[in-house]
């Protein structure tokens, strides 16, 4: 049990004749996770030649996902072909839809968004390392080695500090039921109470770490969601506190624009709503041990 | 990527919104002729990418050509928030006005749709109004596929107490200002104040925009408009190296890979008592040669006292961040102590490598925090001393 | 209790100064529906003068709602406007919005019915009489003398042969929940599986009557829906055995195109559901009685 | 409205759908000139709006300018299905032909979207197709706020197996289509055949194209493009009087407001062992000049026995509608025997009015039915008899 991506995930990887489809689609193979083809248009017929095998290519994820089943996809497309291949991917009606492309513009994603909200797809991203259940399928760039699977469902909108909390957790020896980094632009497909909620209903996750950063209106929104719905412990961290008024922090998404997105008002809000809320994300580990 | 006054207007004007006629000067003596061309009276406005030019005196109403002269003279060269003005924005003085209003477009994330926020409360900090009087402030949300609809503008000018007979031209100025907000993929669309002259016509006297820098690569002519004086060298060179850095007025440096970690690592450089001196993300290859340029902006700072590199490795390997910091250091001469941390793919050789050269290393991001603050202190002592 | 509109309803009329529009006001007033005000831009500020007394007019929907507290709204304004007065009636967060107008393009519907559907508003029609809750509220033109009130839902795509069946009932002293006339067109706002949802979840409905047409697969698809969902009795009549191929009986979806959207088909789908289809409507309330 | 092939292969052309060249004649004269024009080879169509042309004799190919006109000769003046062709398409004959496909953009109501269809069973019967071998048509949906993608014509292309160099050109005709039926407020773009000819370019052969009557008020030009003289003339008649009528075979004309109580009467006609002799919708106001006309539409086929009008009173009042009929029969001298049914609002007054009138009357629609089967065979009898 996990949310979102396990033993059944059947995967696409849209773009994998690219430099970084390839590396990851090997990565997510020797991973365990069931890669059954791939997407690149004008490429059908031809075989992805990976270290473990070979894997057949389509022109199009329609007819990539009903020669194989797939039920999921990756999208490794740059930012000017990403909005087509997200979609092409909820057109062909797969459930799952993984982005990592980074720079897609707003205009665009809101287009996108719009689009998938017709429609029966879920996207993660997009500019997000995707998600892992440990022992199960990884679908992203999320470290297969820093993982280790048990009980603690977490989600987050930054990359590289979720490896660190992630990690931090598998050394002191608590495992993860599923990580999903939802990414760090201002429009994008799931957002923290989706991910809460599947938390919520998924037996195998008793508790949850959500790590939010300035910007946007997520983490409030997530405090009320937690406050109202959510039986099971949230542990928190919010990154930005010294993050200046007016300046972009790397992610699209990361911005304090005048009184609002701060990360002080994302901590009272999470602390009303009876979320414990570290003020390092080292700390989280002890907090929840 | 924010634009100038002038710029924005001029992309409001390409979109049917009436401004006021002007160009822009880089001498007095050119504010001088712009002046006189329009008839005389003018008004002088320092062009630089921040607030609050009123208050700094960046704006001055000229007579005559001479007096838009002498105002030219003074604001060009001025330092406003840090930022020097290099542009002055002569437009000729508006007619009498009447009423000043507020008109913007810009993206409501929650909604995740484009909206529209218009205010008869023009002319000052829309922030301010939204804050002590939040009723004077009306918004509609457009959909995309249908855009500004006329009842949506007859909604704003009703609430806005518009005259009846102003309501088409509004309208138009609505629509206008989404159009440009849409056709150049802006972030903010702003009209503040958009003014009913005396002889009631709607006119938009100044003007603000915001591109998403996401969409530079689709809008090349907009990529031109970027002003390069206006950005801090140090930012511009790491943007051209694949580097997102901001400089920030602490004491010690940062070099982190990610954007979220690397604004951890800045809070939690502050839990433990220093002050961020910058906010920069290497980010996912962390190649050598960008290692060596994030870590020369880092020391270009003179009130860097000590230097944190928080790397997690993931794809990034440990052992390459390690020999790239390495290089680096071989390029520069500094004396500023580093503090390394290294985790996930890795770690342990890069560590290794690190220990050997000397350099002081951490396991976690806490205790790379608090050696990197005490070292600041040691070092500020050591300063103090000499 | 009922479907959609009742005591509660407080109704907006977009083109209340129309010709249409002021007659059907002063007869859905005098049926005792509680009309709120009227819609017509820039007349915001005037008022219907009407033959029981004054309402306001406002120029936009969301002044109209912000100020009188509406939930729903009737459109009589031309095809060219139309489309654009569902918009706004939509964007304006009504939950019920009746449009009678016909002769609306497809194309436009198409673009209406997807804004729609991205919002919590329920359209009937266009190209419909409307809905009557014999007792509480009339939204449209169906004729205020013809129902009576009772337990007999009733559901058509037709205007006039709905009046003839409601009346027969009426006659015959079977009085109705709700009648709700859902327009000939062939994109429009809920269909049959829309109100026979509704009817099987209202505890006054005790039993539904279906009039359906040529052309489309709606019927198809209720008889699907009665099945496996519909636990109240369903009886059916289908308009249009005697209608040749290729041509359009009236109605713009009336159309018998190919093999598909025949009446033959229709009654067989909903025999095979277990409805009984009449096979001439004055027979219906024999059948029911 | 259905538009000529002429017609449809125009606008497909404006939009860069590739056709053969060709000209409409209305004369064998004109038919060879253009043939002339052509090189002399040429194919002869009739432009009729109905389907079967070519078993019906309409389609010729010409080797030469004579024979062009010797076709066309034959052609003019031809009844297809009941209807006068008036006018023949002159087409260059297309290089060899290599395969024949299908191709067309229509509107799915299901799932109220418009769809593109393709097949490479082109050339025949697509209802054919579809019933026999369904595997063989390939469906994609256009999203109107996105148009025609290129990942769906690839979809189509390959499930058709078209040559990989062919894709591109398949997605020019396809955007082209699509935006052909959605710029004309089409109900139906048809390409029948799409071929490849022998040196490997995609060309339109035959062209249908039918338009959303609702939408021929904002399209005047489509609107000008109505065949009047193809369109049975009591049917354009009652159009202009805002009257739906549709002409059938049978014996018992009626008259009805409202389209599905129209159907519903016709099918009770039939119920009680008459047949329709046509649909009339009055429409809701049902003024004395429109009963007139109608009924004088309904006469004028000589094989209606008798005729059934069923009004239910809601709006339109019976006594209103009995003095039409009144009026009506007043200016029309007619032996057809009339049962009048009315219900609903004032309809016993109405029903009064037209007893006193001697007129027969039925209180329910069966009841109605029953009688004007009846009556007409009745008057079979008397003509039969006389």
């Amino acid at each position: 049990m996990s949310i979102l991506v396990d033993k059944n995930t059947r995967l696409l990887v849209q773009g994998i004749t690219g430099r970084e489809g390839t590396f990851h689609t090997n990565q997510m193979i020797a991973f365990g996770t069931n890669v059954v083809g791939g997407v690149v248009p004008g490429k059908g017929g031809q075989s992805f030649e990976g270290e473990r095998g070979k894997l057949p290519i389509f022109d199009t994820v329609r007819a990539a996902a009903e020669a194989t089943g797939a039920n999921a996809s990756i999208i490794f497309v740059p930012a000017k072909f990403a909005p087509e291949a997200m979609y092409e991917a909820a057109d062909a009606g797969l459930p799952l839809v993984v982005c990592l492309t980074e720079h897609i513009p707003v205009l665009e994603m809101i287009s996108v968004r719009a689009y998938l909200d017709q429609r029966q797809t879920r996207l993660i991203g997009p500019n997000c390392p995707g998600l892992i259940t440990p022992g199960e399928a990884k679908v992203g760039i999320i470290p297969s080695s820093i993982v280790t699977p048990g009980t603690v469902g977490l989600v987050s909108r930054s990359g590289t500090l979720t490896y660190e909390v992630v990690f931090a957790l598998t050394q002191r020896g608590i495992g993860q039921s599923t990580c999903v980094g939802i990414g760090g632009d201002p429009i994008k497909g799931m957002d923290f109470i989706d991910v809460l909620r599947l938390f919520e209903a998924d037996p195998n996750t008793s508790e949850v770490i959500m790590i939010g950063e300035i910007g946007g209106n997520a983490e409030e929104q997530a405090a009320r969601y937690i406050a109202d719905h959510m039986t099971k412990r949230v542990t928190s961290f919010i990154a930005g506190l010294t993050a200046p008024p007016g300046r972009r922090m790397g992610h699209a998404g990361a911005i304090v624009e005048g009184k609002s997105g701060t990360a002080e008002g994302k901590i009272a809000a999470l602390e009303a709503a009876g979320v414990q809320v570290a003020k390092n994300p080292d700390h989280i580990v002890e907090m929840i041990a | 990527m924010n634009l100038h006054e002038y710029q924005a207007k001029r992309l409001f004007a390409e979109h049917g919104i009436p401004i006021p006629p002007g160009e822009v000067a880089s001498t007095p003596e050119e504010a001088r002729q712009i002046a006189r061309d329009m008839g005389g009276r003018a008004v002088v406005k320092a062009q630089v990418l921040t607030g609050g030019r009123g208050k700094a005196g960046g704006v001055k109403v000229a007579q005559t050509p001479e007096e838009a002269e002498t105002y030219a003279k003074a604001i060009l060269g001025m330092q406003i928030k840090g930022l020097t003005v290099n542009k002055v924005l002569v437009d000729a003085l508006a007619p009498g006005i009447r009423q000043e209003l507020y008109l913007a477009v810009l993206i409501d994330r929650g909604k995740r749709l484009p909206m529209v926020m218009a205010s008869a409360a023009g002319g000052m900090d829309i922030e301010e109004v939204a804050d002590k009087t939040p009723e004077k402030i009306h918004t509609v949300h457009i959909d995309p596929t249908l855009g500004v609809r006329s009842y949506q503008t007859i909604y704003l000018a009703k609430s806005m107490g518009l005259p009846r007979e102003l309501w088409n031209d509004f309208h138009e100025i609505v629509a206008g200002l989404y159009a440009c907000f849409k056709s150049n993929d802006a972030s903010l669309t702003e009209i503040n104040p958009l003014i009913i002259t005396v002889d009631d016509h709607l006119m938009a006297l100044d003007g603000k925009m915001s591109i998403d820098d996401n969409a530079l690569s689709r809008r090349p002519r907009l990529a031109e408009m970027r002003d390069f004086d206006e950005e801090p060298e140090a930012e511009a060179e790491a943007r051209e190296a694949g580097i997102t850095f901001i400089q920030l007025d602490g004491n010690i440096g940062c070099m982190v890979n990610g954007a979220g970690l690397a604004m951890a690592t800045m809070d939690i450089i502050k839990l433990y008592g220093g002050e961020p001196a910058n906010f920069l993300d290497i980010g996912g290859g962390a190649r050598a040669d960008q290692v060596a340029t994030a870590l020369r902006l880092i020391l270009s700072d003179p009130k860097v006292e000590a230097v944190l590199f928080n790397i997690f490795g993931g794809i990034t390997r440990g052992d390459e961040v390690a020999r790239g910091i390495l290089s680096a250091l071989e390029q520069i001469d500094t004396s500023v102590p580093m503090v390394v941390r290294l985790a996930g793919t890795n770690a342990q050789e890069g560590l290794a490598l690190l220990a050997e050269a000397d350099m002081m290393t951490a396991a976690t991001l806490s205790e790379a925090a608090q050696k990197a603050v005490a070292a600041a202190e040691a070092s500020r002592g050591v300063e103090t001393a000499s």
